[in-house]
Parts: structure tokens; C-alpha cells; sequence
């Protein structure tokens, strides 16, 4: 059953006019939605059951690590001594800055680095600050370098992190083997690079075997290696960025440490820098002083704020709880079922995988099928189907990532949603889904005519609904 | 229990399924299928030891029990309002928590009505058209505003010009920001709290991108002539971009009303209790600058039977598509908040919002004038109207006050030698009388 | 799509051989389901979603008071104070005790009772110790009262309360306006009846008006008046037990005051009294000191036990939030809303009503359809039916009780539900319901050879599902 | 907001529609539809203030805060295992929470598959082949079982042998159950905790309805000839019936392998913290006594389309049919707990279970041990086997210890002038060394 907008249920306008304010100051009216509690719990309840989570069915989105969120991590971050203000003096908050300072320890290990700022409220973030002190480490140096190279394989937030850090972004071709090519890269690069950002494992899921070799190019030519933390839940105990050269790096909090995503977020993006980046953190940093207690400080060369106060704060407590959950063997075994998981799948499924061997994803192509109506059939299995049609290396691309904390036996569902549809003819593909709250949507005639509230609707209302 | 588990409790396998899928994979052990050359392997020891769930939790709450217990009174941009447990009920529902960016529109009906109407609240609420889906907070959304304006600007300007009183905080993200869009920031001097119009004037010039101001301000105070500031960007085709919040919104003079072509704020001011300054930034614009809005869009429209539904739309804007010619890097948002916002919102009503919004000016009146009764304490400082928070003279130095304050369990701003700053709202209303007479004491 | 048995996702048998006790004390294995927390998750999520609540939509069971369970008191009843152990000392636990004094108190002003106790755990315990209790207030006075007299259309708890506590039921047959027959009831009050037990409104949401009457006739009698509780929530505010001449009663919490029903239960059925029934009721009371502390006690004449410990504190803890949040106005307001749902869903529907005036519940007659076929017609509806077949008095009953919950809206929604069933050919309603998770459930198979236990399936299991 | 609405704030009506129901049902007034007369009205006059959500949920957290912060090591009947989020996240939800008795089988097979699983968890954790969907209580269950065993007597049988030190609250709820049937209740002796075998040969006759013996008893001691109590209940045609929880049941042998008719307990052991004393309790018994079984069953049966589906079965028994001749009067029994405790039996798995089982001897074994170490006190008293506590001899008065230690924080039973009773698991584990400390400083 179709659900009406809330405000098409019960809507009320409320005439403003005897406010504690002189009338200029104020507005005339309000209209707004104003459901009982009653309609509003079922209001919600139902759109809830018509939204696909983790804990619906397998979410193998690729380069998303859409694994489980424990309860656990709920209820810790639902302590009401969590429930602070920033501004609360140092002395009167020392729980939340043991945390905080905990955190950005744990953190630095796991990535192989020295120092970890917590504020990038996100992934996109995380490399946008990254970046920032990046800028700030040449400029400090007296450099003034200009670009930032990115392979054609990474993902978009890389090349539009480097713009709005104010960077010219220079595209790096991928090899034939779908890893960094050393030749196009030493051409790529030189005294007006400022980084080379880079995921590893790449986005196909091949972990880069030269990246030693990558390293170095770049620090010989002056630059800096950025590396996006958004594979890392292939490597967790296996091998850290730091150790393989990287000088700067996040870590998406929502992937690798099961936070939830929300339906898009709040996630936390923090970054992890060697040792003499640390003093360009953002500000405030918090470290624990020679007493035992913990304080917030201004790092030397800060670059500034890259969040109005400290980040996702209650995203961080979650990520805290799932690290100290876990410890050393189970971040490890993590990553050691999540490349399981994702050999196994590829190795069942009937569709061409093209590059390897492959980590905690990989990239299959449909071939001659378009790769979103393979998306849409597989809608009708009850499973959230992978990315698609990214990698663009790969031909109708279907990226996926199981994660660790599929059982074999859902992997087996998916398997059967992929045969399905890859033994689908073209007009069950086009037509798909059928079984879904919404058959398929057309998001051309979407774009092409925006209606983004209510106000801008004119389909006559629910009430037209059959 | 899942903790006996060996290694991670949330991979289901047990050891004879793991072999199985080793064998239809053909590898004899995990570390096989690792593509990692040696010099770079890791041993695994991060020294982190495993807990189990209870002691997990345990020790969390042992840690965050560190923190005092203690009333606030502090605002300045963190803003609580009472929480219902209603929110908390619905959101967490997991459907809802579990779920991502809704790529696949057809599974996540639910998601996208619940940000569409998310959107039509804050279109209702500004009177401008178009509302983003969330942005971080209000500082990002800030700095997003600017670099909106540096695309979309007509003149060569690049000035952005922000009240002198901006915290810093805010404007050192503002900053970040514009000097990645070669943009420069520039205060502009305030009188009694409120922007000084006649200085304000006198900078605005053609080379001025964005000029900025907050209703109600930092101190609390409630802009007077904010037309006036519109019509002044207008003149000198700069943008003007409006710092706000919800409850203020419900109020308040509406951003359309005043000629804003960019509002902000922080959204999580409902929706979220005290979280350490986590929030969620609101961003609503002109329908003419659609195209550049940064953030996720969801539109309505229909689907093969015809009937309404909802997706996200003109992403063609976004990083995944775009890359370095995006309208922004933001990929995960604070959607989930948004929806914390807007059940919030819907429970409050136009009603029980509205009576926030008074509160939030009766109270700040009822508590300045409390205090203003304390021999050595004079507020508000500034003779305008307040909007949850204002300014209070003190003859004792406000950081020992503030200490002392903090002593008898309440936290409150000291701004500077001689000036606290209090706020108050309708989930610490209950303590002021506890606080006026501590503060009897202590000034 | 089925949901398999947990056990029949995974399973474990454990050897137990090593334990630290002796071999001949302990079993020898153990077999039950054993999945990882991600799979736990989703099965219950997808049970959930297989699960009809008041959050789901309108649910007008009669006599059940399905009434939407605010938030509020989940979150209250959350609170770590309360999770007490109840044998910690009194002094250490006055936060229970002072809610659980007022609570008592609270009830009795509404109920017009003079004290009472919190331990019953359900209505039917209410009723079984309010028999207890009059059983030891005849004793204590000498007297040998061993009949409970129980109108026809009465709840079947209270037949089955009565003779649990030892009583004969005489049944009193109703008179034609579907109320007590007075002539009816003099003929069966005698010197053996121990007490009368009474629902006003009545099943068939009929107040008693004769009732000043009715309790003069049994007190004449030497007998006592016992108010089932079940129909509260059609008074509250407007009339008092208490003081229509009820000696003794029990209140539903669950339906009344909000608290969730659960699935079933948990609900509390606490019982008030009139002053000099006090001293009976079961130990341990709780009473405010002199020096306004609180203390637990056992009353002079006490019956004992009715509970283990002190009844579901949970439970009353979530009906004491309700009462307080709503006061004086809100808790007279939900019985004169209920009232008007009740009235206004009656006129709208194509059903006939045989009895009224009736306040927060009427029945309906589903004439020569079957009043079951009814109810499986309005499943696809996307509604919860009525109570059906009951009470006996009208023919194919259909019990509906909407609450004061439910909006214009939703009530129409029911209306809608109930004329289709109304327009409905024979066909259609014996082969509803089509739209659920099961289809129409063969109960009579089901109870001729019970199948109780996983070990007792022998479908195959869920893999033979297609 | 909901807080803004006169009246009930869960009834949607506004004025205007409240208006237009009474056109349509032809009421000037709401009263108009009430039919009390005149005398016994009622003014609606309770004297109950109301609060709104937050000034609710802030008094009563207020007056909880009263409740002394300490830590438990009490036991003898309410027992407390660490109880995992995922318990209150997957049981919270609010289909489960908001629905009831499964009347309309076709749109609750969530809940009935739920509780049939429970059922079948039940099932092997006894090996006997009929579990119900939950009772009240321990007490209450064993009540039932008394009621049980009066209806199925094969004999004129009328007496209930149960252990002397069978704590009088759970034996005043079995009179009172008792009394009804006409039955009585008698003790029989104990051996140094456990029953005292020769004692309870000599009591056993032909008029013994029922033997109850509890395995561990309550004084935590572990039973050793449970068999030989079968046998001797067996032979003279009495039903055996045994009370013990889901941890204990997953260790110690079974029920059915002692030749138990009936098993009763408390199941909320699992799955509900420190509740005060609320419970679950768990009812199971032989094929043959099936349709005298107390409460709802849940049964599986076949929809229309031939697939599984699950019912409320065997309903015929029940008070709404069958009135005074139910096998019981239930109705409304703890599901949603049964749904608790079966969630919180499925996280452990039966590896989780047996180490918390296992836990349960080995923890109160060593902190017997360290307890004997205190001058002054020896531990254990019997000599036996424990399961989570036992009893400690003390030299001092065991109240005034108790008193003393409840001033440091921790809660102990004074079984008698000088006994304490102490009670151990994973929920209280990690407070032992304070516990000894303090004991060791008062003892």
C-alpha cells in the first residue's frame, strides 16, 4: 500500500500573531505537518519496512562495505554520559576525550601511522582534509605545488576532493592489468605534484603489488601518497598503508568499523598522517598530557577546522566499540572472511570477472546485458544488487563486495539473484523489477522536470492512488 | 554466544563452511587468496585486545562515566532541545540505520519520502524552494555556500564578507573552504550583537561574492533589519547567504522574506540531543541555483505503473559523476539525522514548534532578567531582542565565575574577561533556578 | 518469502565432556541453533515484519483495548535505576517503592478504591486474587460462600478464575437488552454466593444502569461485587467503580494505561479494594512511612503470594509514566474519544448492531455470514479485524473496540474493510485471505495432530518451500 | 508538538474533526454518547497533574535516581546473565511490541514462529516434548503444575511434597494455586541443601499427588539423585515435577533423563535484566498430559497454499472456550519475554550457553573459595556442588555484614542470623575482588 506524504495525512497553518516579538521580526504563518504520535509511529514504521537495510538481506554494494552493524554499537553510543556539549571544559569531559584519544591511537595502528585527527565528519571529508594539510606541509616547505594525480580507476570523491582543496587534478591511465601503471605514473608526475592519491587494493580489488615502487616515484618527485581508506577492510591486519609508504590517509569508519550508514550517513572519515604531518592536524587534536589526563590543543601548524566543532562524535564512540569488540584476530579475521567471501561469490557466479586475484571485492561484467537492468532483476531476489557500471574498465561493470559477515548461505542467494539474471531475456531485464515497492522508476524524466517538496508536487495528491 | 566465537562475531562461518568455500574457491588456507608481497605483510599484532560484549559496554560506559556530571547552560552554535523518545523509537529502526545512499530507488521508497519530506519541511519552513538532503553541519554548509557562489557568480568578486562575531571555528572551516575556491574571507564590524548595517554597507562593493549573516547571532540576538542586508548583496549582485535553525526558522522573519538566495544552519539542532557539536547542516536555496547545489537530491516521480515515486535526482551535479567538476567531494551525508530532524519536526507540529521558538525568546528574557537582579551581574549586554542565549556582564571575572559555576555542576561561556554567555531552552529550562542561585553566589 | 526455522539455518550439537562437574551430573550434548548475530538479526527482523502490531495499522480487537503504546514508556522503562533485584532493602531502593506507592495510589482514585496491590501479573491474576481475596474476607468472617455467580456474556477468565480459586460458578443468564436481569440475579444471589463479578460497560459495551441496584442486591446478599477491569478505558473520568458499589477490582494496564500487549504479555493486573478488604490483600505491600520513606509489609489478613516477587514491575513502571503524562484532562479525554470511535464506527459501517447504547466497544452481527470469514475478508485490507463469534448474545459476532487511538482517517480505512467483507460473496470470504504472509491456516488439522516442537516437523524443512 | 494537544496526546481528533464524527453520529457532546446515570458520574477529578514527554520522563528518572547505585550478588529465585543489545534491539521492535495474542494467525507468523522456536528451544534444553508459550513466573508455573497434576491424577492423591527450604514466597504462591484444587502442601527434609532421600521415601504414598524438588535448589547446591526422586515420585504414581532455568538445563542432566513429568522455572533468566523480580516462567511436560497443558500452545500447521504456517493451537483447553473447565484461567502470559529469552538462547548458541552454565559453577566455586580465605567466614556451608551462589558461614551477625556491606556498595542476602547467601555470574563476575574486599574489611 502506497503511503501518503505526512502532510497530505494532517496538515495545519498556524497564524503568527502574538509572539513574544515585535511583528517585523516575525513571520505571518506556518503550515507544517502535524500528525498525533500515533500517525506518526506508523507513518515511519511503514516507511521503514519499505527501505532495503543490512538487516533485510545481503547489501554487496561494492566499494560501500555495507557489513553489519552490531547492537552492541548502539548501545554504547546511546550512554547518556556521551551526551556533551563541545564547549564542556576539558577537565569536566575527560570520558569522551579518553575516547577520543584511544581512538586516534587505535587508529594509528591499525593504518601504520603516527598521529590520526578524528574530525572529518566523512570519507570525502577525510581526503578534503587530507588534502588541506597537504597543501599546508608544501606551502610550509616553500613549494608551491599545484597538482594532485589520480588514477582513472578511483573514485569520484578523490578528483573532486583535490578540487576543492584548490589542486589540478591529473588523471593517471590504469594498466593493463587494471593496477597503476610505474611508466605512467614517473610521466604523470613531477615537481608540480603535490600527492598521488590512491586506494589499495584498487577498486577492482587488486591490491597493488608495485606500491613500494609507487611510493617512492612520488617522494622522489617531492610529493606526497595520499591513500583513500575506503578498501582498508581488505587489509586489516594484513598489511597498513603507513608500511607500504603512504603518507597520509582516512579511514571510513562506517566501512571498515561497521558503523551504520544511515541511509547515507553521519559516517566519520579521520585521517592518519606520519609522523612530521601530524603538526598540521586539525585543530583542536587531542592527546594526553603527562599526568594521565586527556586536553584538546591547537597542533603547530594546523591547517584550521574542517568540521564547525569535532567531528561525528557519536559515529567515532560506535567505531571505538567495534575496534575494542574485536581487538587484533578479529579486525583480522574481518578481512580474512571478507576476501573469502568475495573469492567464493565471484567463483560461483556465472559472469566474467576480468581482473585479479582480487581482495574483498571484485569487478564482473554483464557482458552484453546493461549492467543496472542486471541490478534491477536481482531486486526481485530480495537482494540488494552491487554497483554498477563502475569501474569503467570493465565493461558493464558489477561491482561487488559481500563483506565478511555474509554466511555462505546468502551468498548462495546471491549467487541464484546473478544466474537469474544473467539467464534473464532482455525484456524480464528492461521490465524489472516487479516485486519491489516501486516497479522501475524514471529517474531521466526525474532530473528533467525537478520536484524536490511537496509544494512542487501536482500528481493530484495520494488520494489519486489507486 | 556469539562471543565464543573465534575471531570476528559478526562473520557467521564456522570452520568446516570456511573450509567448503576454501575448496570451491581451491585455495587450502585464506592467506592464499592475499596478493600482498611480503615486505609490506603485516603480523596482525595491533595490541588491541578483545572484549566481550558485556565487557565491551562495560568498560565504555566505566570510561565515559569520566565525564562530570553536570547541567548545561552552553549554546554557541551546539543547541539541544528535548528529544522525544519517539524519534529515537522510529529511527532507529533498522531499516532505516542499516541502509545507504538510495542507489537502487525501487528498495528504498521508504528512505527517500522520508528525505523528501525532510526537503518540503525546510522548503516550508525558509520559503525558498529547493533543499538539499543534508550537508555535515552548519560550518560545512557554510563553506559550501561560498564555493556555490564562487560558481554561480555573475561579478569577478571574490570577497566574502562575514560578521565580525562569526566564532572562529565556524569561519576557520568558512576559510578552508574559500581558499580552495581562491575566495577571500572578511569581517564586517557589528553594533550592540546585530550587523552593523551602515559599516556593512560602506564594504559591500563590486567585487563582493557572498555576504553572510545569522539570524538569530552567535550572542543570541535577533537580526532587525535583515532586508536591508538583502538588498544590499541584491545591489551589488552578491549572493546573500543566512546562518539559521529550524526552531528559529518557525519564528522568525522567513529567509525568502529577507532576500536570501543561500540559508544554512545546523538541522540537528532537532532530532539530536547534546552530541559533542555532532549536527546536521541544512542547506536550501533559489530554484536558479538548482544546478549548483552541493549534496544529495531527492525528487518525486513516477514509476512504470504510473504511480508517484521518489528517487534521487541530478546527480549528474555529484562526484561520482562529475568528479573534479562536481558541485561538491560530499558523498555520505547525515541523512539518518535529517531523518531524526524531520520526525522531530512532525512531532512538534507547527504547534509545538512554534512554542519552542517562543520559549526560546521568553525564557532568554525571563533568565537575563533573573540574572540582571544578581548584584554584579548586568544582561542582557546587548539591548536587543534574544533568541535562546544572551550576554551577561559580570564585575568578577567571568572565568572564575565560569569555574566556580562549574563547581556546583553548571556549565556556562565565559566570552571574555568580563562577559559570560548563557542559554537557555526547554531541556534545561527546568535548572535555572539552580543556576541563578549558584550564580547568586559566585558573582 | 518463508522464513526458515533458526534451527534449520544452523545448528550445533555440543559435546559436553569436560565440564566441571562430575559426568553423572551433567546431560551428555546439546543441540540448538546457533547463528552468528548478523543472522539472528534478520530473522527476527523478517519475523517482525510478519507480525501485525498497532504500529502497523488500526486494530480494534474487542475487549482488548489496542490502543497505540507511546514511546515514552519504552524509554522510561529503560532507565538503569530500574533494573533492581527485589530483594535489595528497602532502604536502598526507594525510587521503586515511591513509584510503586503512588502508583497504588494513583489507581485507586481512579478506580474509587481505597487500596491497592500491584502484584497481580495479568487481568486474570487480578481476578484470581480478587477471588482469593474475597474467598479469606468470607472465611475470616465465618462464613462458607462457595458460589461466584458470573453473567453469560462475561469474560471467560472470570469462569475460569473463579474455579481455579475453589468457587462454583452459578452463571446468570442476561436479560434482552443484553444487561443484568435483576429478577435473574435475585434468583441466583443466595447466602453461598461469595461474590458477583461484573465488567461495566459490559461485552457488549452496555453500562450497567441498573448497577446501584445490582451491587445493593448482592451486598444484601452478604456477597461482594467484583469489576473486571477489561472495560475501564470507557470511563475513565466519568464513573468510578468504586463508587457504583464495587468492593473489589482489577485494572488492565496494558489495555487501559497503554503498557504494549506484547504478543501476548507481559501485561499487570493490579487490584484495588475498599478499606476493610485492605488487610487481605498480598504480601508484600508498599505504604509511605510517617517519615516519608518508603517501606514494604505484610497486611494483617494477607492472602500471601500471587507472584514470586512483586508482580511486572516493568510493565507498571511504563503504566505509570502513561497516567502521569496524561492527568486529570488526557486520561478523561482517551475514554471520551474512545467513546466517539466507537459510536462513529458503528454508524458508518453496513452492520447491523443489535444492542446500545455502547460506549468505547459495540458488536456487530455479521447476520448469516460467518462472522470468522469476516474477519480473514478483512485481512486484505490491510487491517486487524474485530474480536469475532463473541459474545454469544449476537449472532456471528464481530467485537470491535477502536480505541481512542485511531483518526477519522483510519477508522474510515475500517469501514472501507468492513463493507467489502459486507459486499462480499460466499466465495471470496471462505477463500480469504489472500494478501498475507499465510494464507487461510487449517486450525482444526493443526490441533488434530499437534506438531509443538522443531523435532516434531517432518515437512522436510524449509528447503522443500518453493 | 503531541505535548501541545489538550487532552489525551494519543487521540489524533481536532476540534474539527471531532465536530464532524459527532454530525455523523448525530451528538452535540462527546457526553451526549455516555448512558451512567446521574449518581454515579464521576467530576474526572483524579488530582493528576499532568506532565509533558519531557517533564515525564524527567520526574520519573528523578525519582528512580532514588534507588542507591550498587552492585547485586543476589540470587534465590531472580536471577541476572548479561542480556546482549541485540536482545533489546531485535525485541523492541514495535510489531512485536505492539501486537497480541496471535487471534489472527494469517497476519502473525512472526510472532508464532517466534514462539515456536522458543517452544522447541525449551523442548531440547528438557527433552520432554510439550513446552508452552510462557507462564508468568517460576512460582506461578509451578502452581499451575500442582494444578496440573489434580487433574491428571490417576490416584485421590492431594498431597505436594516440596523442599523445606523452598523460599516461602514461591511456596505461598503454590497454596494459594493449591487450595483451589483442594490439594495441600508439605515439606520434606533436606540433606546439607539437596533432598534428603530417605526422609522423602518415608513421606511418599499413595495420597502424594506431586513431588517438587528444584535442581539447583535454592541454595544453589546442585541435586545428585534426582533419578532416585523420579523413581520414588514414579512408583507411587505421583508426578515428578522439577524447577531449574535455561542455563542450568543446559549443563546439569535433563529433566527427562531424571523422569520429570513437569518442568517449571524461571526462563526469564535469559533475556530480562534485573527486573525486580518479574519473570518468565517456562512450563514443559510429557506428550501425555498435552491437553491439560496451562496456556497457549503454538503449533504448526498448513496454509491454504500447503505451506508451513504456524497457530495457537489446542485452544479448546483455554479459558475463552472452555470457561470454568480451562485447564487454567491465563490470558495475557509474558510472550514478549518468551520472545526475549529465546532471542538471547539463540545469540549464545549452545557454546555460549554452556560456558555461561559453566561459568555458573566455576565462578561461585572460586569465589567460595575466596570467601573461606576471610576470617571469620567459612564458604560454601554445604557440601555440594553450586550453581551461581551458596551459602557462607559467618562469625559476625550476618545482617549486620549485610548492612555493612551495603554500605559499600554491594547487596548480599542474610539467609539467617549467621549465613549469607551470595550470588555470582558474568553479570556481577568482574565486581568480585571489590566484593571480597569489602567483605574482608566487615566480615
Amino acid at each position: 500500500r502506497y503511503e501518503p506524504l505526512l502532510i497530505e495525512k494532517r496538515s495545519e497553518t498556524v497564524e503568527i500573531d502574538d509572539a513574544p516579538l515585535p511583528e517585523e521580526l516575525t513571520r505571518d504563518e506556518l503550515t507544517m505537518a502535524a500528525p498525533a504520535e500515533p500517525e506518526l509511529a506508523r507513518h515511519y514504521t511503514r516507511l521503514s519496512q519499505e527501505t532495503y537495510g543490512v538487516d533485510s538481506g545481503p547489501f554487496p554494494l561494492g566499494s560501500c562495505t555495507m557489513k553489519y552493524n552490531p547492537a552492541l554499537l548502539e548501545r554504547v553510543a546511546s550512554d547518556e554520559n556521551a551526551a556533551v556539549h563541545p564547549d564542556r571544559p576539558d577537565e569536566s569531559v575527560q570520558g569522551t576525550l579518553e575516547v577520543m584519544a584511544t581512538l586516534q591511537e587505535w587508529l594509528g595502528r591499525i593504518g601504520g601511522m603516527d598521529a590520526v585527527t578524528l574530525q572529518p565528519p566523512a570519507g570525502a571529508a577525510g581526503e578534503y582534509t587530507g588534502l588541506l594539510i597537504t597543501r599546508a606541509y608544501h606551502e610550509q616547505r616553500g613549494e608551491d605545488r599545484t597538482e594532485v594525480v589520480v588514477p582513472d580507476s578511483a573514485h569520484g570523491t578523490n578528483f573532486a576532493s583535490a578540487a576543492m582543496a584548490g589542486f589540478d587534478v591529473v588523471e593517471l591511465p590504469s594498466g593493463d592489468d587494471g593496477r597503476v601503471n610505474l611508466e605512467a605514473l614517473e610521466a604523470a608526475v613531477g615537481e608540480e605534484t603535490a600527492a598521488l592519491m590512491l586506494t589499495n587494493p584498487n577498486t577492482l580489488g587488486l591490491f597493488e603489488r608495485d606500491i613500494e615502487t609507487v611510493t617512492e616515484v612520488v617522494h622522489d618527485a617531492g610529493g606526497l601518497v595520499y591513500y583513500d581508506g575506503a578498501n582498508l577492510n581488505a587489509l586489516l591486519g594484513q598489511a597498513r598503508p603507513g608500511d607500504m609508504g603512504f603518507d597520509v590517509m582516512h579511514y571510513n569508519v562506517h566501512k571498515t568499523f561497521a558503523t551504520p550508514h544511515g541511509g547515507g550517513g553521519p559516517g566519520a572519515g579521520p585521517v592518519g598522517v606520519r609522523e612530521d604531518l601530524a603538526p598540521y592536524l586539525p585543530a583542536p587534536h587531542v592527546r594526553e598530557t603527562d599526568g594521565g589526563t586527556y586536553e584538546r590543543y591547537e597542533p603547530a601548524h594546523s591547517i584550521g577546522k574542517v568540521h564547525g566543532f569535532e567531528g561525528n562524535w557519536l559515529v567515532l564512540l560506535k567505531a571505538y566499540a567495534y575496534i575494542r569488540r574485536l581487538g587484533d584476530e578479529g579486525l583480522a579475521d574481518a578481512s580474512a572472511k571478507a576476501v573469502l567471501n568475495a573469492n567464493y561469490l565471484a567463483e560461483r557466479i556465472d559472469f566474467e570477472v576480468p581482473y585479479g586475484p582480487f581482495h574483498h571485492e571484485f569487478v564482473a561484467s554483464a557482458g552484453d546485458r546493461d549492467a543496472a537492468d542486471v541490478a534491477k532483476h536481482m531486486l526481485d531476489h530480495g537482494v540488494h544488487p552491487p554497483t554498477t557500471k563502475w569501474p569503467e574498465l570493465v565493461e558493464e561493470a558489477l561491482m561487488v563486495e559481500p563483506t565478511e559477515a555474509e554466511s555462505r548461505e546468502t551468498l548462495d542467494l546471491l549467487v541464484a539473484a546473478f544466474d537469474a539474471a544473467g539467464d534473464a531475456d532482455a525484456d524480464a531485464l528492461e521490465s524489472a523489477p516487479h516485486r519491489t515497492t516501486a516497479s522501475r522508476i524514471d529517474q531521466v524524466a526525474a532530473a528533467r522536470s525537478p520536484r524536490l517538496s511537496w509544494r512542487a508536487l501536482d500528481d493530484g495528491g495520494s488520494r489519486t492512488d489507486p | 554466544m556469539t562471543g565464543t566465537r573465534e575471531g570476528s562475531p559478526y562473520a557467521p562461518h564456522t570452520d568446516a563452511e570456511t573450509r567448503a568455500m576454501l575448496e570451491t574457491v581451491g585455495a587450502d588456507d585464506v592467506d592464499e587468496l592475499f596478493d600482498i608481497p611480503e615486505a609490506v605483510q603485516f603480523d596482525r599484532a595491533f595490541g588491541i585486545e578483545a572484549r566481550d560484549d558485556a565487557g565491551t559496554a562495560r568498560e565504555i560506559a566505566g570510561t565515559l562515566a569520566e565525564n562530570d556530571d553536570m547541567t548545561s547552560f552552553l549554546g554557541r552554535g551546539h543547541y539541544v532541545h528535548h528529544v522525544p523518545a519517539v524519534v529515537d523509537r522510529l529511527s532507529s529502526r533498522s531499516e532505516f540505520l542499516t541502509s545507504y545512499t538510495q542507489y537502487q530507488p525501487e528498495i528504498a521508497q521508504g528512505f527517500l519520502q522520508a528525505l523528501f519530506e525532510y526537503q518540503s519541511m525546510l522548503v516550508d519552513l525558509t520559503g525558498l524552494p529547493v533543499a538539499n538532503a543534508s550537508m555535515y553541519d552548519h560550518a560545512t554548509a557554510l563553506g559550501e555556500a561560498a564555493t556555490l557562489a564562487a560558481r554561480v557568480r555573475s561579478t569577478s568578486g571574490s570577497r566574502v564578507l562575514v560578521p565580525e562575531l562569526l566564532p572562529l571555528r565556524r569561519r576557520s572551516v568558512l576559510e578552508n573552504y574559500a581558499e580552495g575556491a581562491d575566495l577571500t574571507v572578511e569581517s564586517y564590524p557589528t553594533d550592540d550583537g546585530n550587523a552593523d548595517l551602515d559599516a556593512l554597507t560602506s564594504m559591500v562593493d563590486s567585487d563582493t561574492l557572498m555576504v553572510y549573516a545569522e539570524n538569530p547571532t552567535v550572542r543570541g540576538t535577533i537580526e532587525e533589519r535583515l532586508s536591508a542586508v538583502g538588498d544590499l548583496a541584491a545591489d551589488s549582485e552578491a549572493l546573500f547567504c543566512l546562518g539559521t535553525d529550524p526552531v528559529a526558522l518557525s519564528l522568525l522573519e522567513t529567509p525568502a522574506s529577507v532576500g536570501a538566495d543561500v540559508v544554512v544552519g545546523d538541522a540537528g539542532t532537532l532530532g539530536l540531543g547534546h552530541a559533542h557539536g555532532m549536527g546536521h547542516g541544512l542547506f536550501v536555496t533559489r530554484e536558479q541555483f538548482l544546478r549548483q547545489v552541493p549534496g544529495r537530491l531527492v525528487g518525486a516521480g513516477t514509476d512504470e505503473r504510473g504511480r508517484r515515486a521518489y528517487t534521487l535526482t541530478l546527480q549528474t551535479r555529484e562526484q561520482h559523476i562529475r568528479r573534479e567538476r562536481a558541485t561538491s567531494n560530499i558523498c555520505t551525508n547525515q541523512a539518518w539525522v535529517a531523518l531524526r530532524t524531520a520526525i522531530h519536526l512532525a512531532w512538534l507540529g507547527p504547534d509545538g514548534l512554534l512554542e519552542l521558538a517562543e520559549r526560546a525568546v521568553r525564557d532568554a528574557r525571563t533568565l537575563a532578567s533573573r540574572v540582571d537582579d544578581i548584584d554584579g551581574v548586568r544582561a542582557p549586554v546587548h539591548d536587543r531582542h534574544h533568541f535562546r542565549e544572551f550576554l551577561a556582564a559580570t564585575d568578577r571575572p567571568a572565568p572564575e565565575i565560569r569555574d566556580a559555576l562549574l563547581d556546583r555542576g553548571y556549565a556556562v561561556h565565559a566570552v571574555d574577561d568580563h562577559r559570560l554567555q548563557l542559554c537557555v531552552t526547554d531541556a534545561n529550562e527546568h535548572a535555572t533556578d539552580g543556576l541563578v542561585a549558584a550564580l547568586s553566589e559566585v558573582a
